[in-house]
């Protein structure tokens, strides 16, 4: 099929590029040095070409590299699967190298880390990510897994001097090395069944799991993996690590390393069980739509851009993880072939996300680096200094609020499709419900995306700047924008040619699901899966579409009529000069979803008078208002309060007292006694 | 795909979208006793507009100078996607049901972001008000979409057509719909087309920098955007006297036209009414009004299986 | 070389010594004053030597009268010796007092009960179990193992530093006695080192309590509470 | 003779140390060399017994297998470390006026150091299971004069306390000794011995209730020397009283030559009772013990008594590792004993010397040493990765191994593994919010150190030695995550086939 076979040491290709740009960085030490930036940017693109021979190949690379300990093997396989893991991590990781380039010399101070640090911890961080989709055996993943973790780690303390930044990084890595222990523990299951710790084992003893041991590793698998994959309510760590980062790490962080873990659940949930009940499916739909729904609810009452996009992740995440649920319902239910569509839509999106939500990211460092904030609230009128930046974050937020024809929408079309499948195919009112409000749920998280980024976009970008530094802002450097316009244009690539990554899913979907859904999405063919469902959407049609009624019928009025009359004027604010503190703020903005949601959100708000002279004389009114997400009140404060007030209790015990230290020895060895008599 | 009937639909849609929301006027005015204007003051409306003099804000970008446009293309398209007078959708490979959601939404974005775009604050609360009540809006218009996709197993708009007498499921996704149709043309009791209060207003406020040219431009895609709707809800509920687009002939283009233009008045008499019955509601009170729409449409999917197409 | 007793006769004088060093643990339990204690333990020191010498007695092997001697040594001479010097250099003299945090009322029935159970422990492998090779001294057992337990008794509800080597030496005993009873002694090598240790041990605990007083002018240990959590 | 002149190095340079304390540099010098010449020797013993199989002396007092020479590497490494890190420790005590008698204490100190390390050695060669105990107790008087080394008051009362509760404990495990003594007696008349060659030969047919009994003794005996929860309270006390370059030591082999101790006497019981009573009392109280570790390093406030409770937990996992068993639990279980010895060795060291520029180990006044002290700062992080159990240190190479012997082991071993993984998440979030803390964070002023009586910054000439003894460390324990060679795997091998055929024998 292929006119060009790589060669099965190409994969060792991008590792050695990570591994000399770990060098490079470390050995060079100077600032500017773009060396190895270009190294990455390499490495990512070997990386993406092993990829895709990857996909190609019929049979799966395999490689031992050592054993630590002769029962810990580091072995790695290259299969369909992990191959487009491999190129969803890969594709943005050539723009994040490209835009590190200008970025890293552009910001500094800031708790960022030095270039040279960010530059070797990228490498690793990218070497680590592709070898955990990668391993093949309990030790290498879970080694890579946890070195991926460590490594972003340290780029998001940066250079750790940041009280904030520390805070981040220390919830993120101790969240995610406990959620790396259930994993552990899912894996162990998984080993004590197969008797062996590589996955082929796991995967021939698939049938072999008795009914308790499936169950608990499917909760493992979700409580390790979703907290990973930032599913509310195991996601307060990913708030607050993927903003702390540089930008083109938070890109990759959300776009790229938390589909590690869908990359995880698809492993495990696929390969290493068979027969999955019927619940699975319904408790990953059930995740996916609260932390749809919240996560972009939280998105919208944040300020800070990074964390706006960082809760979007969230929110995405739901939506992948409504995929898979629907898939894995799919296949309990023994719907191959509409399973093998769910898995594509999920793919999809997947692999859009990475692409638009990077973009997203980028364009907000580059906001970063050209006004120093990433405060809505301190920026607006971007536009006019830095209208690149503008054209590529305002496609990002068209297709991250899932607009056609961008990329966002062909995923979550798929989705819709697959859903509705789903519900013929179940044919039973409880799954139509479900359905019903999964679908439902989806419409309401895309058209509050869709609110969310008309505000990130709107109140960034357009009317008056509400900071000096907004109004002082210049355009970033040309490898930022190189990053950035690669990024918009696979964004446009993909809405417009989605074939290209069905084509691709095809043996990804016939080693998951044994069947392959293709739906054909172009100028001609629009019907997917005739048997089951019909729907259509062709992208170059409905560009073509809206050129011809939208675009061509004004261009052909101003060629009749000329520029059209019309003067320039100030905008009209009642009759005083607009400022730009009239301008409707963020909070504003959001204030009408934050009143009909707040239910959900339960937004605090603190409203003090100070009337020094007397009840009439009102001198100061302090006004606060915030979103303090009831969950970390609830289960992680007070999970924490506890641990602490159990652990002074506990440590009383230590009383300083010789006698009482005596008396529990002897005490011990009675009650031992009294065991083992 | 038929470029004849795409031809003929598109200018059909251009050419009575003013029309209906005359007849709706008309029929509000009636409804309220009074005489009101011509069934045709929309027409001079609209060509006053696009004669007179545009004024931009000196705070504007190209967003704002292209959203009229893109939201016009976006509107029309979605509408040419719905069937009218044939049975069957203009244009089928263009997309499906949920593609016309998604130009909606399109169309959407880029009203509400122009409407930021002068630092104008009633842009912006009507931006602001327009995303948060349409986030309610969508999902209920998908559910309906659902509701009837589920038996007829397609999202295509031919395939969603209705095909005679509504059973238990399709009289709840009307009611819905008609919910969706109140919100999405911006009629009471969710939004008053006719008032620029403040306090109330939601799609007049992102219009409210617009003038001339591209306000005729933004009016005429509003109308077309409330006659695709009622043709979405004649369609999927009425399904009588529609045109086959096997074998168009003069005849049955004329029948399908005639039926079509019944039912649009029809629909636009029960607008009018439900805005001369009901009173506006308080800004904050319409999302539970929304809710029932998404509510009923959960129902109706449920009584897809329940109650049996 | 002939045994001067048999072996049964010197089961039953083991068997008594056991018995009689119960007694004196119990009877410690009771004492107030250091001074009292410290002869107790030299008691304990002297019926350890009867038992060892009985033993000896009845095999006349070197090996027997080896540990004999060292018992003598350290356990009667050595030990009270070294606590006697101690506690005569206290720099304060109320420390004389042995402290008790539990009244003596309720200790003493507690100690009981520590030795009931001791019985009740050592039953399964106790009496039925003594083989062709160590002496029918059917309380011998039980009895180190209920010293043993009033040993660390005594410490744990003791606040004088030197009550709690007291209590220690008296564990050391009890073993001492077990080991005589059931097994002839442990080999010699291991009997000398543990002689060894037994001593050194109790002489840096008389070094680290001369320090303390020094220091703390008292050698109460509930004092040494500053190190916790 | 390689043994013998082992177990003679030492004491040759424990005297001259003690006699010569006037003349500093001497001693000095003399200590460094007897700890290489200590290390060489033993490593010369590690490879003729991994090469050769079980080496004993002409007397037949000592008898030096896989299992011991595992433990003889372990404690040469980490006593050589310790000799070069003491030499700048004790000469900034020294000038800072720590030492109550100067130079004289710095004589007692390397008398000490030596004679301490020469007991270790002698523990685990000795042939004979008395005179394991005789060692064991040995090494606690030995070091009990160190932990003692500063005589204030807080130093004299963990001296007390480490020196009576371990004796106490010790006293119960020779009762267990006599016990089992008591059993071979039973089962093999007057020829019975204590000699471990002879009791693991007939190991299947000791008693097995008075076996038992005395694995009970056994167990809360040296437990209590291997700081098993509950027994471990003198642990912290001794650990963080001792001068850093004993604290190390003490926290890194001294705890694991107790668990030697348990391991011989595991095996024997496992052979007379079946392998499930020893193993399961050995869960119960590894596990226990890594629970009691977490609240402790939650809320410790000095990083000193941090790391020791941190041994606590690591001696609990390694209580969990030997007992599960097997073939895979024991080797998991003897990796992380190397492992942990290395790397708290290598983290008390830099703790010391931390301790010593801030003049204080209140974690509270600990701050942002990687801006003072880049080299200290960044090797505390890592050694508190490592201890954590991240990659790529060993640590988490052989916590992994752990877990997977026991889920391929016994239900028991299965539930244990399960908990002590849960339990080890939480430790780590304690241990790292701590360590963060110490690393980064605003440095306090260097008048606030002083006034301590720190020097927070140091030339570099004076850390010389410190260098050479944390850097190797730190790599090592960075190494041995990437790869544990092959001869080492081969040990513990020996060792499982050693002690584990007397389990399977005893198939009743």
């Amino acid at each position: 099929m292929s006119a060009l076979d790589l060669p099965h040491s190409f994969l060792l290709v991008p590792f050695f590029c990570y591994a000399l740009a770990v060098v490079a960085a470390l050995a060079i030490r100077r600032p500017g040095g773009a060396l190895p930036s270009l190294l990455i940017v390499l490495g990512a693109l070997t990386g993406a070409l092993a990829a895709i021979d990857g996909l190609r190949q019929s049979e799966p690379i395999e490689a031992v590299a050592w054993a630590i300990i002769p029962a810990a093997e580091l072995s790695f396989r290259l299969d369909p699967l992990g191959a487009f893991f491999l190129l969803v991590i890969s594709v943005p990781a050539i723009a994040a190298g490209l835009y590190g380039i200008g970025y890293l010399n552009a910001a500094h101070g800031h708790g960022q880390p030095p270039r040279w640090a960010a530059d070797a911890l990228l490498g690793a961080f990218l070497a680590s990510m592709s070898l955990v989709v990668l391993a093949d055996s309990l030790i290498s993943f879970m080694v890579a897994w946890e070195l991926m973790s460590l490594v972003s780690f340290f780029l998001v303390i940066g250079d750790g001097h940041h009280a904030d930044s520390r805070r981040a990084g220390y919830v993120y890595i101790v969240m995610t090395h406990i959620s790396a222990g259930f994993l552990f523990l899912a894996f162990l299951l998984l080993l004590r069944n197969a008797g062996g710790a590589d996955f082929e084992a796991f995967r021939a003893a698939a049938g072999a799991l008795s009914g308790l041991e499936r169950e608990a590793l499917f909760l493992l698998a979700l409580l390790g993996f979703g907290t990973k994959a930032g599913l509310i309510p195991l996601h307060v760590w990913l708030p607050r690590a993927h903003p702390a980062a540089p930008s083109h790490v938070s890109a990759l962080m959300s776009g790229v390393m938390v589909k590690t873990a869908i990359y995880g659940l698809l492993r495990v949930l696929w390969e290493f069980v068979d027969a999955p009940p019927q619940w699975w499916g319904w408790m990953l739909i059930v995740a996916g739509v609260v932390s749809a729904l919240l996560g972009i609810l939280y998105a919208l009452m944040e300020r800070d851009l990074k964390r706006i996009l960082a809760y979007s992740t969230v929110e995405h995440v739901g939506i992948i993880v409504i995929g898979l649920g629907a898939a894995l319902l799919l296949e309990s239910l023994g719907h191959a072939a509409i399973a093998a569509l769910a898995l594509v839509a999920t793919l999809v999106h997947l692999f859009n996300h990475s692409i638009f939500k990077s973009l997203l990211f980028l364009g907000a460092g580059a906001i970063q680096t050209a006004t120093g904030t990433r405060d809505l609230e301190r920026l607006g009128g971007l536009i006019r200094g830095m209208p690149r930046t503008a054209v590529w974050f305002i496609t990002g937020a068209l297709a991250i609020a899932a607009l056609p024809p961008l990329n966002g929408f062909v995923g979550e079309w798929l989705l819709f499709q697959s859903l509705l499948g789903l519900g013929t195919a179940a044919d039973a009112v409880g799954i139509a419900t479900l359905v019903a409000i999964a679908g439902g749920s989806l419409a309401l998280t895309a058209a509050l995306a869709l609110a969310c980024f008309v505000r990130a976009a709107g109140v960034g970008f357009l009317a008056q700047p509400r900071s000096d530094a907004a109004r002082d802002s210049r355009e970033v450097g040309r490898s930022m924008h190189a990053g950035m316009g690669l990024l918009a244009l696979a964004t446009l690539g993909l809405g417009l040619f989605p074939v290209v990554l069905f084509e691709a899913l095809e043996p990804v979907t016939r080693s998951l699901a044994g069947a392959t859904a293709r739906p054909s999405l172009g100028l001609g063919g629009h019907v997917l899966n005739p048997d089951e469902l019909a729907g259509s959407y062709a992208p170059v049609l409905v560009v073509v579409g809206l050129v011809a009624l939208g675009i061509v019928p004004w261009l052909v009025a101003r060629l009749l009529t000329g520029e059209g009359r019309s003067r320039v004027s100030p905008t009209w604010v009642c009759g005083v000069d607009l400022e730009p503190r009239m301008q409707y703020s963020a909070t504003a903005f959001a204030k009408p979803i934050r009143l009909i949601f707040a239910a959900l959100i339960r937004p605090q708000r603190v409203i003090e008078f100070k009337r020094p002279v007397s009840d009439f004389f009102v001198s100061e009114v302090r006004y606060e208002e915030g979103v303090h997400p009831i969950y970390e009140r609830h289960l992680y404060q007070r999970a924490v309060g506890l641990l602490t007030v159990a652990s002074h209790r506990v440590s009383r015990l230590q009383s300083g007292s010789i006698r009482a230290y005596l008396a529990y020895v002897f005490v011990t060895l009675v009650v031992v006694l009294l065991i083992a008599r | 795909m038929d470029p004849l009937l795409l031809a003929i639909q598109i200018s059909l849609v251009i050419l009575f979208a003013p029309l209906a929301q005359g007849i709706i006027k008309t029929s509000k005015a009636r409804w309220q006793n009074r005489r009101g204007p011509s069934i045709f003051q929309p027409y001079f409306d609209l060509l006053k507009w696009l004669g007179r003099e545009s004024v931009v804000s000196d705070q504007a970008s190209w967003v704002f100078r292209l959203a009229p446009y893109i939201y016009g293309g976006a509107i029309l398209l979605a509408a040419a996607l719905v069937p009218t007078f044939a049975r069957g959708s203009a244009a089928p490979g263009f997309g499906d049901a949920i593609v016309f959601v998604g130009l909606f939404a399109l169309a959407r974005f880029w009203l509400a972001l122009a409407a930021l775009d002068t630092g104008s604050n009633f842009g912006g609360m009507g931006s602001s008000r327009e995303v948060a009540f349409a986030a309610l809006v969508e999902p209920a218009l998908l559910l309906v979409i659902f509701a009837v996709a589920l038996p007829a197993g397609s999202t295509s708009l031919t395939a969603l057509v209705g095909s005679g007498w509504p059973g238990a499921s399709e009289i709840v996704a009307f009611l819905a719909l008609m919910i969706v149709a109140i919100a999405e043309t911006g009629r009471i009791p969710v939004d008053n087309p006719d008032t620029h209060l403040e306090l109330t207003m939601i799609h007049e406020g992102m219009l409210l920098e617009y003038s001339g040219r591209p306000l005729g431009v933004l009016h005429w895609a509003s109308q077309i955007k409330q006659l695709a709707i009622l043709s979405l809800i004649a369609a999927l509920f009425l399904p009588w006297g529609l045109a086959d687009p096997a074998s168009l002939g003069v005849a049955g283009i004329a029948l399908g036209v005639a039926t079509w233009g019944v039912k649009i008045a029809a629909l636009g008499l029960l607008l009018g009414m439900i805005e001369t019955a009901f009173a506006k509601l308080r800004i904050f009170r319409a999302p539970d009004l929304i809710g029932v729409a998404s509510v009923l449409g959960v129902l109706a999917v449920m009584a897809t299986f329940v109650v049996g197409p | 070389m002939s045994d001067l007793i048999s072996i049964s006769q010197a089961s039953t004088v083991i068997d008594v010594t056991a018995l009689g060093l119960l007694a004196l643990g119990l009877l410690s339990v009771l004492v107030k004053r250091l001074e009292a204690a410290i002869v107790l333990l030299a008691g304990q020191g002297i019926l350890l030597g009867v038992a060892s010498g009985a033993a000896a007695l009845s095999d006349m092997g070197w090996r027997s009268w080896a540990a004999f001697a060292v018992a003598v040594a350290v356990k009667v001479v050595a030990i009270p010796l070294i606590l006697w010097v101690v506690l005569g250099r206290l720099p304060v003299h109320h420390d004389h007092d042995v402290e008790s945090v539990v009244p003596v009322k309720l200790a003493f029935p507690m100690a009981i009960a520590l030795v009931a159970g001791a019985y009740w422990v050592i039953e399964p492998v106790g009496a039925a179990h003594i083989g062709p090779h160590g002496f029918d001294a059917p309380n011998a057992l039980p009895g180190a193992l209920g010293l043993l337990m009033i040993g660390i008794f005594l410490m744990a509800t003791r606040k004088r530093a030197l009550t709690q080597v007291i209590g220690l030496v008296t564990m050391e005993n009890a073993i001492f006695l077990a080991a005589v009873a059931a097994t002839h002694g442990l080999p010699l090598a291991v009997e000398f080192g543990i002689a060894m240790d037994v001593l050194t041990g109790v002489a840096l605990m008389a070094l680290v309590t001369h320090e303390i007083g020094r220091l703390l002018a008292t050698t109460d240990i509930d004092r040494l509470r500053t190190l916790r959590g | 003779m390689l043994l013998l002149a082992l177990l003679i190095a030492p004491l040759l340079v424990a005297i001259p140390c003690r006699l010569l304390y006037r003349r500093q540099p001497l001693i000095e010098r003399l200590n460094v060399a007897g700890a290489l010449l200590t290390a060489l020797l033993a490593g010369a013993v590690v490879v003729d017994v991994a090469s050769n199989g079980p080496q004993d002396d002409p007397i037949g007092l000592f008898y030096v297998d896989a299992l011991s020479a595992v433990l003889i590497g372990t404690v040469a490494t980490v006593g050589l470390a310790a000799a070069l890190v003491s030499v700048g420790y004790l000469r900034r005590d020294l000038r800072a006026g720590h030492l109550l008698d100067g130079r004289k204490d710095l004589g007692w100190y390397y008398f000490g150091f030596h004679i301490f390390i020469w007991t270790m050695l002698a523990t685990v060669s000795v042939a004979n299971l008395g005179l394991l105990w005789v060692g064991i107790e040995a090494t606690t008087l030995a070091s009990a004069l160190l932990v003692g080394f500063y005589r204030t008051k807080a130093a004299l009362e963990a001296a007390w306390k480490y020196i009576i509760l371990c004796t106490v404990g010790i006293t119960f495990a020779l009762f267990g000794v006599l016990l089992t003594y008591y059993a071979a007696v039973q089962a093999s008349g007057d020829g019975a011995s204590l000699e471990w060659t002879a009791l693991s030969a007939n190991a299947a047919l000791l008693d097995p209730a008075l076996m038992k009994l005395a694995f009970v003794f056994i167990l809360i005996g040296f437990g209590t020397k291997a700081g098993f929860a509950p027994l471990h309270t003198w642990l912290a006390d001794a650990h963080s009283q001792a001068p850093s370059p004993i604290s190390g030591v003490l926290s890194g082999v001294l705890l694991a030559c107790a668990l030697y101790a348990i391991l011989r006497f595991q095996a024997l019981t496992a052979a007379a009772t079946g392998t499930d009573f020893a193993s399961n009392l050995l869960l119960a109280f590894g596990v226990f013990s890594v629970a009691v570790a977490l609240p402790f390093i939650v809320i410790q406030r000095d990083l000193k008594r941090l790391l020791a409770y941190s041994s606590v937990e690591h001696i609990g996992l390694m209580a969990v590792a030997f007992g599960i068993g097997g073939p895979l639990g024991m080797a998991a279980g003897l990796l992380h004993l190397v492992n942990h010895a290395l790397t708290k060795a290598l983290l008390f060291f830099v703790a010391g010397d931390i301790a010593q520029r801030f003049g204080t180990r209140r974690i509270s006044a600990l701050r942002g040493v990687v801006r003072i002290a880049p080299l200290a700062g960044w090797l505390l992080l890592a050694g508190i990765l490592a201890i954590a159990g991240m990659p790529p240190f060993s640590i988490f190479v052989s916590e992994i191994a752990i877990a997977s012997a026991g889920f391929a082991g016994s239900r028991e071993a299965l539930i244990a593994s399960a908990l002590v993984v849960v339990l080890l998440g939480l430790i780590f979030a304690g241990l790292l919010a701590q360590g963060l803390r110490v690393v980064y964070g605003a440095p306090p002023a260097e008048d606030v150190a002083a006034s301590h009586g720190g020097s927070p910054r140091r030339v570099w000439r004076e850390d010389l030695l410190w260098i050479a003894a944390v850097a190797p460390l730190a790599l090592a324990v960075l190494l041995l995550g990437l790869h544990v060679p092959g001869p080492v795997t081969d040990l513990f091998d020996d060792v499982s086939a050693t002690l584990q055929p007397l389990a399977t024998t005893a198939s009743r």
